[in-house]
């Protein structure tokens, strides 16, 4: 993977995001967000330090009991532990692919998913493929460590779909991002 | 007589509509010797009454369903597309509809708005356009009114968190202020608005004309270990709010310029069993569903929908319902439902109706002091429900 | 009932729907709908008096051999031998009546449905309401005499609202508009 | 490792999304040992093929989800909102969609149009602005796209009937014809196209530039008492459509300038039973449905939706698949289905595969040669089914 200027990409994006805001502007407002309380899909990486998650046997939840890691078209694969929508793989994308036609929003929810072959926790970012109706394949709705609006990054109720020519609704893949541990 | 029908097809639309203020079902023309020609009209009906709910219809039904929970019945329908939210104007002459539409259905401009019915005719009034709002849906603090119906508090998040603040008296779009980390509104009478954030504080929003001052409380609970649910319910007699958590911790914030927040207490222990956990494997009653509680403001009885369990079950379906007495801290009655359910409200009367529904948009009526269930109805809705609450 | 000059004003509403079509130009093509093909609900009146439709007890359909008087807010409620769609009765309105904020439309296919009470047969006019969101309850869908897309004022899959503010569906009527025998 | 995650958060946006073509599935980099971080991306598909089936969703669900029969997977979905109709460009370049939309959802402005989108990305290629169309859903008849793919021809009622005729090359719209008292269209090759009309007859209707002339047969069938099931087939490489009637009557026509029709045989007598009657209470196996039959052209055979009842159940689900060889008028073969289906189609290809859904919008993908259900697809969506007519 080739290397970034993280910083830079995140202002350019939420920039665009936020509609031709100045530059002063967007980086005042976003540094109250950024230090008032997390906001955007960078503190996800902050709540999973925070949270230390218990990963032994007695330590995982019941999806992460339960989860398999051969058949990303099944609601108790392992990297949906917080996803809530149509599996992707299912309405004809893959599991960080969207469907012909529909558009990955940039930004996401996160969850925190144990993986059982390794036993490790891995950062996955559910991000909605937008643009096109409701896929009605493969809806699943899992719950670990997902919270409320006010930590919207953990809530997968929320249309995930910023900065995609269309906010409809079509499908959520399950993007590995990263190692929580 | 081929005359004659031509003339009854068509006659309504000479005529125009007369819009009918009378009895709300007309009683079929067919019961007696002589069938007489109709012609057609429209009905109108009362203001909201406390005995009435409201259904959102959620993703597969883009309309507020009204129904009478006394006798079951449909009065009518006010549009909420997918993600909107729907507010009942306190002195009951309107409905507030917050909602988004792009002018070509999933695609072209985007629109967002607050629009405006009136009660009796479910005719929308006017719309006022708003510069944004959150896209999410079944829940109730995204779009406020204030105890004197005169402000709106839309919230909107583009990820940038914020609100945006109506005037309903001049229907127009005041001025917009941020709330970082911060979301799920209550109102703060004489104030402006209180909402939660994401460091377990209550921020408090002091409005004055379009400035808005933002004080926090200290931290008081956990918002990624044992998060409120969002859904809370707010009395604006006492002007207090109650929480819930994930693990049935139940807390009041007394609301003014510095809220209070009281001691939490454990609705399990208020049963009498072990207080709920944030570990896995311990199976237990926990709180759960979409609008999971209701509060009968005249008792101070809160209902709450619950299931057996392990943490991080929070959305499922109650399969019962635990009646608290908020004063005495204390568990009164727990009532097991025929089928689960997944968001609750209350009828705010002397013989409180307690109304449900489940994920398949079955809607029931239960009678709270005999526990019967007066009316089920089909399809009603399966997103959030609303009463009015009188003055 | 007061009296009506009945083709001038289907001519004044067919104008309207037609949007300010000369009156001229309106009366040549109805002229060609009227004298091709029946295309209007004056119509449904000579298909009435073509089908002499045969009300013996062995004639009758399964439909009507069961319909009831009684409660108008069922399927099988004689009015609606066929009707598709949601009951207007269920919705807050009435069998003649839209619920509140609908919008009846002028125009409606229609039914020669029979009253088991007097054994006759009566035209019933299928009002749509419209302006609301389809309302969800008491669904029906019964197919007496009910024909394809050809002849439209017999079919009761199109949406009959026109001459409308918004053609978006909610509920149907059953409006009795005159004898059939 | 906050900023490497971060990277991957961002990444995905400063890059654009990389189209690829390649497979349809990527497989889950997560079965060896190294979990790596992964970037999104957009698939694209190949060009329709004959094993693919388009499923419109009907009422309930504003797409047309793309299926392969083969496989049984989803490939991707075309937006048909309610009451749109879909047709597929015949060299297998575009998806067309004939559609209504309000500015503002169910109110505003009406804009009427058909939309272009190319049949290997699923992307919007154009719009082009239509006066009008009916709304009704479910046929496949009122959006017909003539066999060279020049030309689409697209129902409207107003109520008035016509045709508003579509210039696909261009992108533009020619011209309305009207069609007082026909609709349910079917190409004429080099004429124009045809339609059934209220009095029994069959109109042709031909095209000069933005003239259109219309002919009518004789009258053959009762509009109203025996009507012809508006979801007839129609087959390009015989220039031949295959109508079916309420009472199982088969008729088929030669289309040309000036079309001749066969004949009529029974379905009921064709299978050794007796026909189909007009009159009630005359029990008998009747063809019904929405799409009640598919006609395999390669051989032949016609599949037709049938149940037992009464007249005037036209509607009613099948409960069997009858396959009759139009050549010898014979009802070869009676499929018992294990649950009742709305809409039928079958694959053009050498091993016919029958596409059905039910009234609940399960599908399930039947091989005609074995009788075994390959695949059952729940909520594939519950109306009209189409597929690919290679050339």
């Amino acid at each position: 993977m080739k290397k970034f200027d993280a910083d830079a990409m995140g202002e350019r994006l939420l920039r665009k995001l936020a509609g031709g805001t100045s530059r002063r502007s967007m980086l005042s407002r976003l540094g109250a967000a950024l230090v008032a309380a997390p906001a955007f899909p960078l503190l996800p990486v902050s709540r999973a330090e925070a949270a230390k998650p218990d990963r032994s046997p007695e330590g995982k939840t019941g999806f992460a009991r339960n989860a398999q890691t051969k058949d990303d078209t099944k609601c108790d694969y392992w990297r949906y532990c917080a996803i809530d929508g149509a599996l992707c793989t299912c309405c004809g994308g893959g599991i960080h692919s969207c469907p012909p036609g529909a558009e990955p929003s940039p930004v996401s929810w996160v969850g925190t998913c144990i993986n059982p072959d390794d036993g490790k926790a891995y950062l996955i970012a559910y991000r909605d493929c937008c643009g096109k109706p409701a896929c009605g394949q493969c809806g699943c709705d899992n719950t670990d460590r997902e919270t409320q609006l006010y930590v919207p990054q953990l809530n997968n109720d929320v249309i995930w779909c910023f900065g995609t020519t269309s906010m409809e609704y079509h499908c959520s893949t399950a993007v590995l991002v990263g190692s929580a541990s | 007589m081929p005359r004659t029908a031509a003339r009854g097809l068509f006659a309504a639309a000479a005529w125009g509509w007369a819009l009918l203020a009378g009895p709300t079902q007309a009683a079929p023309a067919d019961t007696g010797a002589a069938l007489e020609m109709e012609t057609s009209d429209v009905l109108s009906i009362t203001p909201p009454k406390p005995t009435w709910f409201f259904v959102d219809g959620g993703w597969d039904m883009p309309g507020t369903s009204i129904f009478d929970g006394e006798t079951g019945k449909m009065k009518g329908m006010v549009e909420t597309r997918r993600l909107a939210d729907f507010a009942i104007d306190p002195a009951g002459k309107y409905y507030y509809v917050a909602e988004t539409i792009w002018s070509k259905g999933d695609r072209g401009t985007r629109q967002d708005m607050v629009s405006v019915y009136d009660s009796q005719t479910l005719n929308l009034i006017t719309e006022v356009p708003l510069p944004g709002r959150i896209l999410i849906g079944a829940r109730k603090n995204n779009f406020i009114v204030s105890d004197d119906g005169k402000t709106a508090y839309v919230y909107d998040f583009s990820p940038v968190s914020g609100v945006n603040i109506v005037d309903l008296v001049k229907r127009k779009f005041v001025t917009a202020v941020e709330l970082p980390g911060c979301a799920s509104m209550m109102p703060n009478p004489g104030v402006g608005f209180s909402a939660l954030c994401s460091d377990g504080s209550l921020a408090t929003v002091a409005i004055k004309g379009t400035k808005a001052n933002i004080t926090h409380s200290a931290p008081f609970f956990s918002a990624t270990d044992d998060p409120i649910f969002d859904n809370f319910t707010y009395d604006k007699h006492k002007k207090e709010t109650t929480f819930l958590t994930y693990t049935g911790q139940i807390y009041q914030a007394k609301l003014g310029p510095t809220p209070t927040i009281s001691a939490p207490f454990s609705i399990q222990a208020a049963a009498g069993i072990r207080p709920g956990e944030t570990k896995p494997l311990e199976l237990n009653w926990y709180p759960g569903g979409r609008q999971p509680m209701a509060l009968h403001r005249p008792s101070g009885h809160l209902f709450v929908l619950m299931h057996m369990g392990e943490y991080w079950s929070h959305k499922a379906s109650g399969t019962e319902v635990w009646e608290v007495d908020l004063a005495t801290q204390k568990v009164v009655k727990r009532r097991t439902l025929k089928e689960p359910m997944n968001n609750i409200e209350v009828s705010q009367t002397d013989k409180p109706m307690l109304f449900m529904n489940g994920e398949g948009g079955n809607a029931i009526v239960v009678d709270v002091a005999t526990g019967e269930e007066k009316h089920r109805i089909e399809r009603a809705g399966g997103s959030t429900i609303t009463v009015a609450d009188p003055s």
